[in-house]
């Protein structure tokens, strides 16, 4: 059962950290980035680890959001 | 063991440095006696002899062309060196795969 | 109290760097003082157990939070359960040189770096820095060390970016972070591949449980490759003169000490857990050998075409890394031999290593604090623009030949001593290595020359001359007066720490 | 057994890290990627000490059964403070780059290439 | 060269895959998995405990009197780590405020964090300052949960710390905080280091038996109370100094991580002087 919950969340995993590479606009690929985030806080909330999946929330999807988004404020948008 | 008794020589510092500073003394002694104290150091006398060349530029040789002849002989490898090291940040993590695949070949005997 | 040093030594430099943002805001005298006073309370922290230690063998064992901190195991476990800290010689040797130095440079850095508000964040970079090289010399937890290695590397790539005005500091900076960032990410991917195996960190534990199995192969390359990367081994070299070059004099004297820590970190993983099988040391050695030669020659080479003064001492410091490698290396490959070449030669090589370590560190600093001066006095880092700087400024010339003569390895300077021991040892090891060492030493004093003739030589600059203030003069002094010291009476220092180092290296 | 899927993931996300360092040539987009890459690791400590069918290590909501089995602690404590090492490290990378950018006006690094030490 | 690399990549995958099949698989994690209850209380049991985390998961509860074993593990067991971290937040504050000196010392606001025309529109309504601000009291005070409950239910001083310092984003969103930059920087500063401060101070108070002890969690009353071993509702004043340090940490995160947002948006939106553009 647990088997598939892994199989569906790696796989959504691989593609987001794919598509946070693949994209030229850096502000999507933050967006994808911080799916990625989320997606892992629910693989670190089935692998019983309450603790971690919090964290990885407040930080890896919203604060790390949230300087990358000013970075790329204060820089420009697309790679060149 | 005495891991400063080398072979040809006893490793004597004091008197190493008793000897270095008897030369000095040496040669200072000699150049008050045999050097004349009233060296011009108005005129030209204090500039380097440059080839006889009076343009004041060219009295002082540049740091870049000191070694000329070696770099200008091992330009082969100093261009290999260059094509290699491009100092750019994918540079680092390049040669830093590179030497971690390298070692693990090495180390868990892949390769023999 | 003595019992209670090795956490000490890390938590003083702490509690000063967060007090000096609240003292700065109020006094900025006070908060240099605050530096200061903590620098010198872990210098004498570290000479006073050194007798204990040097003397009489002991090996000072800290468990952090346990109710007997130096009893290793609690309750009956046959492994520990906290974090362990430990000083024996060979750790001490790096914590004694490092103390001193570091107070060096920051007496240093108080005149030289210029006062501002600006300055209060630089201190408390500066100190935690040092906190950061104390956690990774007394730790002896994999994971405490991976954490002490974040510490030194964030707080030196912020410093190398200090003059972020200028056009190319922030991208030193983030390479140097970039570097880090690799080097810390595998380490740490080498720390699980252990943990996975054994349930452990403690780098004691860890090495009587070694087994040499295929896993424990890739975590020691894992730990080792990245170690060797932030000490800038070729052909992993490229970030060093790129960082080095752009950050203020002491912080470049300070990012080369912690990449000699680093250096520590690698000998000591590669020592403990390499030396349990001899099929895993003797390549180890041999490579460690082959990078060292590489290191010798490809930096000494490329340091003899710079222009830029700081380029090119960098170049060096790559450079000098190679005997040490040379020394570590040759010891390391006849260690298992079990013949009678390591008592030949094996050992003597390491003692030559060893002792090159705190001689590079010593002169290295006194060179990149006069490259400091000369870029201060001249505005400029190129060395086709100065000329002429012996004219006004004796001090600083004669202060910087004695570093370029024991850098070249001219007898009486400390450098002859590390150097000749080196050559002696690794000659009978096999004589190419002594040749090739030989003709790099030669080369370096070629180098070392070209700066001498071109900065100081030549013709008197337009410039009017500058008086450096008289903190930058003495702690110029002070290791110049080391230097010699080392170089004159080398005994003293091989005798009483280094020796005991090795021992405790090998038998660790 | 079969849950070997997340070492698998684990590699591919280091793997996809890696490339992305050594084909990206935008300073963020680097950073994004060790983001990526650390992410992994902190993956495979987790993932190291899961057990099956174990509940997490917080005695307030156990069972009130006679065994209870649990998973284990000390990745969990690690990990908390990998990401926010992470974290860190992200912010001062982010830091630089907006320096660089600005000095420089460009993130990429071939615009970005250093001093020529050799002509 | 670039072929290399590539080579390089596919010889450290494999060898990472070889090495994951020789890893014991997951789910089936080392050491015993059990864990006993029942056991006659106050003792330290060590029968069949044969790695680190089987210990704290035996007896972690016992020793710390904390529920949550990987609250006891961070602050406890491994809280050097612990203080390395929390010090490493702290380098990274001071790092962002030296780089961003002339960015911060600037007086030429181009618009107290609102950006320039044209990259993103001015939000600035009633509803979204009010609506966030409301939000803001919310998570705040979900983090302060986290921060006080760590030692009894999942979260604690770093977790919290987070969670409070991602609603500080929302205050910039509603503009509520830019417009009080440098007060804001120095009250947030002054928090940071008093939290690393205490951190340190309850440290070094422990001393006289070692750094960091847990010196509350050994007295029978107080932080020290007796709590039922095994599966129970916990105490909120119990398992010695850990509440304690998890404020102290938590006090830090958050003003530290919030720190580091406010700067870098604060920065983002002045025009620095000293720029060689």
């Amino acid at each position: 059962m647990m088997y598939y919950f892994f199989l569906v969340i790696s796989i959504a995993l691989v593609i987001t950290a794919l598509l946070s590479i693949y994209f030229r606009d850096l502000l999507a690929a933050i967006v994808s980035y911080s799916v990625f985030s989320l997606v892992l806080t629910v693989l670190y909330f089935l692998l019983d680890a309450p603790d971690v999946a919090i964290a990885e929330a407040g930080i890896g999807a919203a604060l790390t959001t949230c300087i990358f988004v000013i970075a790329i404020r204060m820089t420009r948008r697309r790679e060149e | 063991m005495n891991i400063l008794q080398v072979e040809y020589l006893h490793w004597a510092p004091l008197f190493w440095l008793g000897i270095f500073i008897g030369l000095a003394v040496v040669v200072v002694i000699i150049g008050k006696l045999f050097f004349r104290n009233d060296y011009n150091t108005v005129d030209q006398q204090s500039l380097p002899f440059y080839s006889g060349t009076s343009n004041s530029l060219l009295q002082l040789i540049t740091a870049s062309s000191l070694y000329w002849g070696f770099k200008h002989t091992l330009d082969a490898y100093f261009l290999m060196i260059k094509r290699l090291f491009i100092s750019d940040v994918e540079d680092f993590i390049q040669w830093f795969i590179i030497i971690v695949a390298g070692m693990l070949l090495i180390l868990t005997g892949v390769l023999w | 109290m003595i019992k209670h040093v090795p956490v000490l030594l890390v938590a003083i430099p702490l509690l000063a760097a967060f007090m000096i943002p609240m003292i700065g805001m109020v006094n900025r005298t006070a908060r240099t003082v605050v530096g200061v006073i903590a620098l010198v309370m872990i210098l004498a922290a570290s000479y006073y157990i050194a007798g204990d230690i040097l003397v009489h063998g002991r090996i000072l064992y800290y468990m952090v939070g346990s109710s007997n901190p130096e009893m290793l195991t609690e309750h009956g476990l046959t492994f520990p359960i906290r974090i362990g800290l430990k000083i024996d010689p060979f750790s001490l040797f790096f914590i004694i040189m490092t103390t001193t130095l570091v107070l060096i440079f920051y007496v240093f850095s108080t005149q030289y770096i210029e006062e501002n508000e600006r300055k209060n964040y630089f201190t408390v970079l500066f100190i935690t820095m040092v906190a950061g090289m104390m956690g990774l010399l007394v730790a002896n937890d994999l994971f405490t060390f991976f954490v002490f290695l974040e510490i030194l590397s964030i707080s030196s790539a912020a410093l190398v970016a200090f003059r972020t005005e200028r056009k190319h500091p922030p991208y030193a900076g983030y390479k140097y972070m970039f570097v880090s960032a690799v080097a810390t990410s595998f380490f740490l991917l080498g720390v699980a591949f252990l943990y996975a195996q054994y349930g452990s960190f403690n780098i004691d534990y860890l090495k009587e449980a070694i087994r040499g199995t295929l896993l424990d192969k890739i975590a020691i390359v894992l730990l080792i490759i990245p170690l060797a990367m932030k000490s800038g081994v070729v052909p992993m070299h490229m970030w060093i003169p790129d960082t080095y070059s752009e950050a203020p004099a002491p912080i470049s004297a300070m990012v080369k000490l912690g990449s000699l820590i680093c250096l520590y970190g690698l000998f000591r993983i590669s020592f403990s857990f390499g030396m349990s099988h001899a099929h895993v040391s003797y390549p180890l050695g041999v490579l460690f050998i082959v990078f060292g030669i590489l290191s010798m020659f490809v930096g000494v080479t490329q340091a003899l075409v710079q222009k830029d003064v700081k380029r090119l001492m960098a170049f060096h410091a790559v450079s000098q890394v190679g005997y040490m490698l040379l020394g570590m290396g040759v010891g390391l490959t006849v260690v298992k031999s079990g013949d009678a070449s390591f008592a030949l030669f094996g050992k003597v090589a390491m003692i030559g290593g060893l002792l090159h370590v705190v001689n590079n560190a010593l002169y290295k600093g006194l060179l990149f604090l006069t490259s400091g001066v000369m870029v201060r006095h001249f505005k400029t880092r190129n060395l086709d623009a100065m000329h002429g700087l012996a004219h006004y400024d004796v001090f600083t010339t004669v202060v910087f030949m004695i570093a370029a003569l024991a850098i070249s390895g001219i007898p009486p300077f400390n450098g002859f001593v590390s150097k000749i021991i080196i050559y002696e040892s690794v000659f009978q090891y096999n004589p190419v290595l002594t040749l090739i060492a030989i003709f790099v030493s030669i080369l370096t004093l070629a180098s070392f020359m070209k700066v001498f003739y071109s900065a100081f030589l030549g013709m008197p600059s337009s410039r009017r001359p500058m008086e450096q203030p008289v903190l930058v003069k003495c702690s110029m002094f002070v290791l110049a007066v080391f230097i010699v010291v080392i170089g004159i009476y080398p005994q003293g220092i091989l005798k009483a720490i280094i020796e005991p180092a090795v021992n405790a290296l090998i038998n660790f | 057994m079969s849950a070997i899927v997340l070492y698998v993931t684990f590699i591919l996300l280091l793997t996809i890290g890696i490339i992305a360092l050594l084909f990206k040539r935008n300073l963020i987009k680097i950073v994004l990627a060790f983001n990526i890459l650390d992410s992994g690791i902190n993956l495979f400590f987790i993932a190291l000490g899961y057990r099956e069918n174990a509940m997490a290590p917080i005695f307030t909501p156990a069972p009130l059964d006679s065994v209870i089995t649990m998973v284990l602690p000390t990745p969990q404590a690690l990990i908390l403070t990998n990401i926010v090492i992470g974290f860190a490290t992200t912010a001062l990378m982010l830091g630089v780059s907006v320096l660089t950018y600005r000095n420089n006006n460009t993130l990429d690094t071939r615009k970005l290439r250093g001093v020529e030490e050799y002509d | 060269m670039r072929l290399l690399s590539v080579v390089a990549i596919v010889i450290l995958f494999g060898f990472l895959f070889v090495g994951i099949l020789h890893l014991h698989p997951v789910g089936e994690a080392l050491g015993n998995s059990e864990v006993l209850q029942g056991r006659p209380e106050l003792g330290i049991d060590i029968n069949g405990v044969s790695t680190m985390d089987d210990y704290f998961l035996r007896n972690g509860q016992i020793e710390t009197k904390s529920n949550n074993i990987v609250a006891s593990v961070v602050f406890d067991y491994r809280g050097f780590d612990t203080l390395g971290e929390a010090t490493v937040l702290f380098i990274v504050v001071s790092s962002i405020s030296m780089l961003f000196f002339t960015f911060l010392k600037s007086k030429s606001i181009v618009s107290a964090g609102v950006p320039p025309a044209g990259q993103f529109p001015k939000i600035e309504s009633r509803v979204i300052t009010f609506g966030s601000f409301i939000m803001y009291i919310m998570i705040l005070s979900f983090g302060v949960y986290l921060v006080v409950h760590g030692h009894i239910s999942p979260g604690g001083g770093f977790q919290g710390g987070s969670v409070m310092a991602s609603a500080t984003a929302l205050l910039l969103i509603s503009f509520l905080i830019t417009r009080h930059m440098q007060r804001t920087r120095k009250i947030f500063s002054f928090f940071e280091s008093l939290g690393l401060t205490i951190f340190i101070g309850l440290g070094f108070a422990g001393i006289t038996i070692s750094f960091l002890y847990n010196f509350l969690a050994h007295t029978s009353t107080g932080f020290g109370r007796i709590i039922a071993f095994g599966p129970n509702q916990g105490y909120l004043i119990s398992a010695g100094i850990l509440p304690l340090l998890s404020l102290a940490v938590g006090i830090e995160v958050f003003f530290g991580l919030s720190l580091i947002v406010v700067t870098l948006f604060h920065v983002s939106g002045v025009k620095d002087t000293n720029s060689l553009r």
